[in-house]
């Protein structure tokens, strides 16, 4: 069988080591050339009971030759770990859906726990699927018993039998995967001995016993050439904000505070003080982002990362940048709320919180990325935008795409944008608030620089001296300075492009990490010769340009995101005559295709 | 920009930046602020590496008076921005100032927090025992049962005692004056600088309009010989009009006794050790209280320690070299090539 | 001369006691029966340097007999004690305005602190005015001389004097402020007599001395009969929620932080323990929000007070009373932004901080009070709504109702509304989320109540248990649910009010405190027989359910605020084939009637 | 809703909710728990009466676990929560759960606040040492040097000593307990909930998944004996695998002696005085250190003070009859009447 693209799915406890195997083969295939897109899908305990549905760990990944934009709906393969992991997915199985499970963890009581009436391999309820029921505890243990291991370690190995398995339904090579393990457990040679065998023996067993399914195989996607690494939308934006430091050249300093799923980017930078970056774990996110205002004003490209309820608490400094026009980079991986909500889902619930969520007039620029990969060219935006407008710049992404993995081709630094800083030498013409004609923008003074000693702070600034004024035309002044000021920020992005003919009857529009999802459910339906077209935004607040011709263009306009309709409603403010349709989903779960494409479809017929 | 060459220099008056000085008349303020002029002038600190940080509150104009680098953030929050300042930039000397209610009431996390890792910065808590800005509320630090506009009752909670929380915080520096003595207040601020990590210095001020007077018996004329007890490292605990108090140790307490009395001689009397590690006798003088005790005035602790400041960029040197570059860094680990 | 309404202003340094002349003014006038509204304005420093402009503090009235909706643009009396209080306002005043001064101030010092170039008395600037130039300062002393008192409390007797000035021009009896200082100096006769001596030879000078102006008379407005008070919107809402704390009958608790200009609530609550209310003085406004939830478990009426950048910081806990469905009322008293920003100007900048300032999907009710007094009602309808709809009431007031007075009716508690609470004693058939089928509202269960332990938090529940729940539906189903929660609080309110003809061109929209001045404009241009209409809205979220039928009627909208849009971009995401045109200033001043008429007249000719 | 009469005495097993736990397998947080239900059987409370209030972290699950009012609320806020639910209604016996991130992170102005102000309750500090919940950052009480995932190349700054800050705060009940002692951890627990006025209670818990054995040197079998002092008031500090260790004052610091040994005997022993005001001791008990000298264990300090609570609801009470009714003072002052 030779297909396009698979769905894999890796279900199994926590202990299980999903995420392991995910990887491992998300790598291997990647390798190989294959698109890929992955999403892990984790409970919100940090061990939640063994054996149960809420302790299921999930890790999906989409791997195809072509179309693969999202981890895709549901799994053309499962691998469940027992029959917990079995019963947490069983209702989102296509009927051909393939099933590598542990026979041997079928026991009474763990099929009970799991929550099931009855033995499922028993009342028929797994017949519409290809079932590999093989003893994957049993064999492992047998495979292993020589090393003289204790029971944990063998055990430990079972995800690597498991991974055979599907390493021989792909017909995937193992050589890269055993090397891994050399140098992985370079210092414990048995354990990597146990996990080389483990994985042999796992493979061997589809070869040898097993014939009810045929084995897989995908071709290698067109890629533009390059060089590439699979990446998750957290690590790139740590990339991204270490590539445009360089570029800025003053010193990368991230002020923050631990937050899921918000975390790894933080996890990730601290890795890289060798190039000279600052990070800096603080008491709380008030103090994550005011040591950043700090690091800003001392002249750092500046950066604060969180999460929702730590954005709230984030918003009366926020204002604080605004009112001094320092740069800052803020972050908000966004997962399900409101309060302390779903931590670990994914949603797009707050993108009214980064418009408005200030008290005063207070505007800002606002961005967000598609795709795991594109987190690195979006994290450059925020920190290139952030300093040549000097504004706080809030990027918007998400945990579907933050934990999400892809290919990303690597780009080198002297490819990138250069970002330009407003410096400032000559004392003369100088003032603290003064601006540049065009841009609005003041310039950014470096303490220590000697005779630009300047004071700035939260009330209201005279115009261009910024000492301290009460007189009411001076504020509206300000006012109005401070929003042109972000509106020209429009003239300095890229125009909005949208895929689709002109003529196209129904326009799709979404935003930020939903991307990769609609897209597809939008070109299944090109391909089917529906007047469909689609445009996401990454440009929020300013929009691009361009933004009202593409929609007038159009007969119905349709909004999809997740929330209750969040842009939509900001598109209808700014585009008072243009009527927009909204299709919501707030669920913690990224979109369907299946779902969107059957909104679509009723929106063409209805027209 | 051009340095014209040939260090000239300052006095306190090149400080004062040209804003009108909008604090009460009468305020405690003003001579906190001369103070610190004259202490940057007598350290031969220049304006342009110096950087003064405030949060919200009459105390916390400070910065637009001074012709430094000034940033007046938002309440509470000032010592936060300051650690900013300092991580990114070591070079610069980085002073707070900050209300009793800024950094005490609001402000508290990043109080204690900034005290614990010991970052390198000169904090000036301007003690009034009110929120002024705010005209007239009690604070953190406003005595048990005080009247005001926010306790028409009288307040039913006992204050923090500065000194006592930064030692619990694990402060290194800690001193104490009034705003009446310029001469100390200089002195401290000078000591203050010189320390590495956190300084703390506590200023008991006075708000003429909303607590007038709160600290008169402490720094009267007729009372403050007998009532403060100015410490100075090496030297005895001697105290009063007539220098003939002092304190010795009393098991775990102190005691004030009098030299000649009782068959006490000076050389009984504690000699003040601000260096010491052991903080016992530091958190003894800070939370010492009248009636029956001197207050505790001049630097109560100054002692090394590693400042977080430094540590960080220590370990960022140590970490120096591991990638030649970014480039070579994502090239790094599994990458792979698409032709 | 006989006038319908009179705008007094009284301008001087912070020391001269210039607020409790005005006061002194208002309430005599008051009892009079005229209709009045105040508008302090006061310098943000606590003393600003003497004789400077900055340190000028102010404070407006206006008095009538009808149309008094406002303190009025510009005053037909300036009261300026030195040269600065008259440099502050001259640009602002009408040719045949008059002033009262103390010719003794006029030094040449004092003239050149202020920033007059040249004597204003001599060189022709006053010409247009009529001026009362009295030697406040002198005569004072002289008249005060034989009681022995200092230098300093001689010098706080000017404002009387120069009220007695004032009564003369009214012919105003002295009668009952004669008695007020009795009362007030009960402990000092001396500085009694001295004050009662002031205002008498202030006005006897009147009397005698000065007989370029006319005296002016006012008659009595036209009020529905009953007892009133002078009160600020402050302290209005303060009595409020003292009122509704007794309907709801299960304690006030307030957990506050002292912000300008929201402070007075609190000083107002705080006097009022004898009625067993609550008062928490927190450490930060966190504290403040946090406690207040923790009250509201407990089972009180629970409220919290602030202002912008406070609001700012409550945001994250706000999140928390959203999703735990708790009653809680909080009270943002707006100043000018964004950040610091000018904390004792007026403006309606935190609309949408109010509206959507929270991670996630948090719908919450938004209401806004009119005018000084009726801060009263809506403080008690926020406390009605937040009891009987369990859920958080934002309401929106502005510094500049709040620091302003006017006459109050006072209402008896027998005749305001009574509030239900849902009380539930039926242990079998009760869930902690068990709702009620038409309003969608929980039951609101005291801790201590036997047999009804139940555990709630800002994690994602259960529909019905509330028990912590990742189910992708179930979030789904309780974003639904507290979303129509929310919209259902519209059948219980009062359908909203227009004031015009249906048939009238222009439909002028405005919300909160401006609603006088607004109105005033309107009920000028309605006089001078153009078509226009007035809504103003109290009820923002959920709005009432009739607004769309009124916005329908008319041929043009055009919504008035003190900020860049935000009422109007609200109404346009709920109103899309609606066209609402803007009137904006952010000056952190209030409007003034004759630009707003301006504006208004500009639209009905371009019709 | 209907009492049915006769009180009934609750066993520890009838404060467990219907919920199922969900700490790891191994996680110190069961023994705390089970100690807490045994304790509040102990004292004979109600369920009903009984509020157990929360921030978020692992430790921070725990009122969903119990069959009482729960509130689980925010990072950091539960004691301002708290504050509120027992001033709201004092009749309540408020109970916190917070981690060391939760109180001594984000919510250390809380903390520091509830202390000062002395409201009765008794906040259960869970100190692993570590973020649990978002996976294993340093917290603001891991020991200088730690790797953790935030921390790959070691952690920069000193640690809180919870008790040091809490004495620092004014707090007047302060224990130590390891998880590994249920029977310790009851006895305290019950002396906490009868102390009036915020009693802390420092538990060093063990985190098994990010910060396993973090207290083992503390808390194992073979050197617990060495490593703990177990106070008890009125009991000489005496502790050891022989019981031949003590405490003894070496002028402002702390001694290890053997009885026995130099002439030492058990009557040289300080005796531990919980009660006294003076705080000298407790805070050197508190912030004694391995390996010189063992961990202090038990109630370090409890001593009786006005709690927060009290005096408002006594403030309130010396108001009552200022008016009669609101009617009443709506009218009173200068109010007017028209026709
Ligand atoms: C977030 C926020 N909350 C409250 C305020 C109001 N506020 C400004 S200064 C202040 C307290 C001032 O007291 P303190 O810090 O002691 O300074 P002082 O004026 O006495 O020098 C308060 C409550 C504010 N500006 N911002
Ligand atoms: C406002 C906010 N910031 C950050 C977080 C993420 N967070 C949840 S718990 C936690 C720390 C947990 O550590 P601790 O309080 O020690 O509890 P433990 O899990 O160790 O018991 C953090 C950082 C959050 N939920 N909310
Ligand atoms: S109010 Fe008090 S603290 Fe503020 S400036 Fe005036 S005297 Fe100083
Ligand atoms: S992560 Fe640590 S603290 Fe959290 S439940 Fe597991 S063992 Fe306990
Ligand atoms: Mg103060
Ligand atoms: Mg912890």
């Amino acid at each position: 069988m030779n297909k396009e693209s698979v769905v894999i799915k890796f279900a199994g406890d926590s202990g299980d080591g999903m995420q392991l195997a995910g990887s491992l083969f998300t790598d291997a295939r990647a390798m190989w050339g294959n698109q890929i897109a992955t999403f892990p899908d984790y409970p919100s305990e940090i061990r939640a009971p063994a054996g149960t549905v809420a302790g299921i760990s999930g890790f999906q990944i989409n791997i195809g030759s072509k179309g693969v934009n999202s981890p895709g709906d549901a799994p053309d393969v499962l691998v469940a770990m027992n029959p917990a992991a079995l019963k947490a997915n069983i209702h989102n199985l296509p009927p051909a859906c393939t099933i590598i499970t542990d026979r041997d963890a079928f026991t009474k009581n763990s099929i009970e726990k799991a929550g099931f009436k009855t033995d499922p391999f028993e009342d028929n309820s797994l017949s519409d699927f290809k079932v590999i029921a093989a003893p994957i505890t049993s064999l492992t243990k047998k495979s292993l018993a020589h090393l003289g291991l204790d029971n944990k370690s063998i055990m430990r190995c079972k995800n690597m039998f498991t991974l055979g398995i599907l390493y021989w339904l792909f017909g995937e090579p193992l050589d890269q995967t055993l090397a891994f393990f050399d140098h992985k457990f370079k210092k414990d040679p048995t354990i990597a001995e146990a996990n080389k065998i483990a994985l042999q023996t796992g493979c061997n067993y589809g070869e040898n016993v097993d014939a009810v399914v045929s084995s897989m195989t995908i071709a290698p996607a067109k890629k533009t050439p390059g060089t590439y690494r699979n990446i998750t939308g957290n690590q790139a934006t740590a990339w991204g904000l270490l590539a445009a430091a360089e570029k800025v050249g003053r010193g990368l300093f991230l002020g923050t505070y631990p937050i899921t799923p918000a975390t790894d980017i933080f996890h990730e930078l601290t890795k890289h003080k060798w190039n000279g970056i600052k990070i800096f774990q603080a008491e709380d996110e008030i103090a994550g982002i005011c040591s950043a205002i700090g690091a800003s004003f001392a002249g750092n490209l500046a950066v604060t990362t969180t999460s929702g309820p730590g954005m709230a608490l984030k918003t009366e400094a926020i204002g604080l940048a605004v009112m001094t026009e320092l740069p800052l980079v803020i972050v908000n991986v966004q997962r399900g709320g409101p309060s302390t909500g779903l931590p670990t889902k994914t949603e797009q619930s707050d993108l009214q919180q980064a418009l408005y969520g200030r008290n005063g007039e207070s505007p800002l620029v606002v961005i967000s990325a598609s795709t795991p990969a594109d987190c690195f060219d979006w994290a450059f935006e925020a920190a290139r935008i952030a300093v040549e407008h000097m504004t706080p710049v809030i990027l918007l992404t998400e945990s579907y795409i933050a934990n999400g993995a892809e290919p990303m081709k690597i780009q080198k630094m002297a490819d990138l944008p250069k970002i330009d800083v407003p410096n400032e030498s000559d004392r003369e013409n100088w003032a603290p608030y003064k601006r540049d004609a065009e841009t609005l923008v003041r310039k950014w003074i470096e303490p220590g620089t000697k005779d630009f000693q300047h004071r700035i702070g939260g009330l209201e600034g005279e115009d261009v001296t910024g000492n301290v004024s009460y007189v009411p035309e001076n504020h509206g002044k300000m006012i109005k300075l401070r929003a042109d000021k972000i509106k020209r920020v429009a003239d300095r992005i890229p125009l909005q492009r949208y895929k689709g003919k002109n003529a196209d009857d129904l326009l799709v529009v979404g935003w930020g990490g939903q991307f990769g999802i609609v897209l597809g459910a939008v070109l299944r339906l090109q391909e089917e010769g529906k007047n469909i077209a689609f445009t996401s935004f990454n440009y929020i607040h300013p929009l691009p340009k361009n933004t009202e011709e593409i929609f007038s263009k159009f007969k119905q306009i349709v909004v999809c995101e997740l929330n209750n309709g969040q842009f939509a409603n900001y598109l209808r403010g700014q585009f008072p005559h243009i009527k927009f349709k909204q299709y919501n989903r707030v669920e913690g779960l990224p979109f369907k295709i299946k779902d969107l494409k059957a909104k679509f479809n009723e929106l063409l017929e209805s027209k | 920009m051009e340095n014209l060459g040939g260090t000239c220099a300052l006095v306190a008056k090149d400080f004062e930046s040209d804003q009108a000085i909008k604090w009460c008349p009468g305020c405690g303020d003003y001579v906190i602020i001369k103070a610190v002029q004259k202490a940057l002038a007598d350290l031969g600190l220049s304006k342009e590496e110096t950087v003064f940080v405030a949060g919200i509150g009459c105390s916390s104009r400070f910065p637009y008076y001074m012709d430094t680098y000034g940033f007046h953030t938002i309440h509470g929050r000032g010592a936060a921005v300051a650690t900013g300042v300092k991580i990114a930039n070591p070079k610069l000397s980085v002073w707070l100032a900050s209300g009793d209610g800024d950094s005490m009431a609001i402000g508290g996390n990043h109080f204690i927090h900034s005290i614990r890792r010991n970052v390198d910065m000169n904090v000036i808590l301007f003690n009034n025992e009110i929120y002024g800005l705010t005209k007239g509320q009690y604070s953190p630090t406003s005595k048990r049962g005080i009247v005001t506009k926010s306790s028409p009752h009288g307040t039913i909670e006992d204050p923090f005692s500065p000194g006592e929380l930064a030692l619990g915080s694990g402060s290194n520096f800690f001193a104490r004056v009034p705003d009446s003595n310029i001469k100390l207040l200089t002195e401290v601020f000078v000591a203050s600088e010189k320390h590495r990590g956190l300084s703390l210095v506590e200023v008991l001020q006075n708000c003429v309009i909303f607590n007038d007077k709160v600290h008169e018996h402490i720094t009267s004329k007729e009372t403050r010989d007998d009532n403060q007890l100015i410490l100075q490292h090496g030297e005895a605990m001697i105290f009063g009009k007539e220098k003939n108090k002092g304190l010795v140790l009393d098991g775990l307490s102190l005691k004030v006794v009098t030299i000649g009395e009782n068959g006490v001689s000076e050389s009984d009397i504690l000699v003040h050790d601000a260096t010491t590690e052991n903080k016992t006798l530091h958190i003894m003088l800070a939370s010492m209280k009248g009636p029956d005790f001197p207050i505790a005035m001049g630097v109560i602790r100054n002692v090394a320690a590693p400042t977080y400041d430094n540590s960080l960029h220590e370990q960022i040197k140590s970490q120096a070299g591991k990638f030649s570059s970014l480039d070579e860094m994502f090239m790094s680990g599994n990458v792979f090539e698409v032709k």
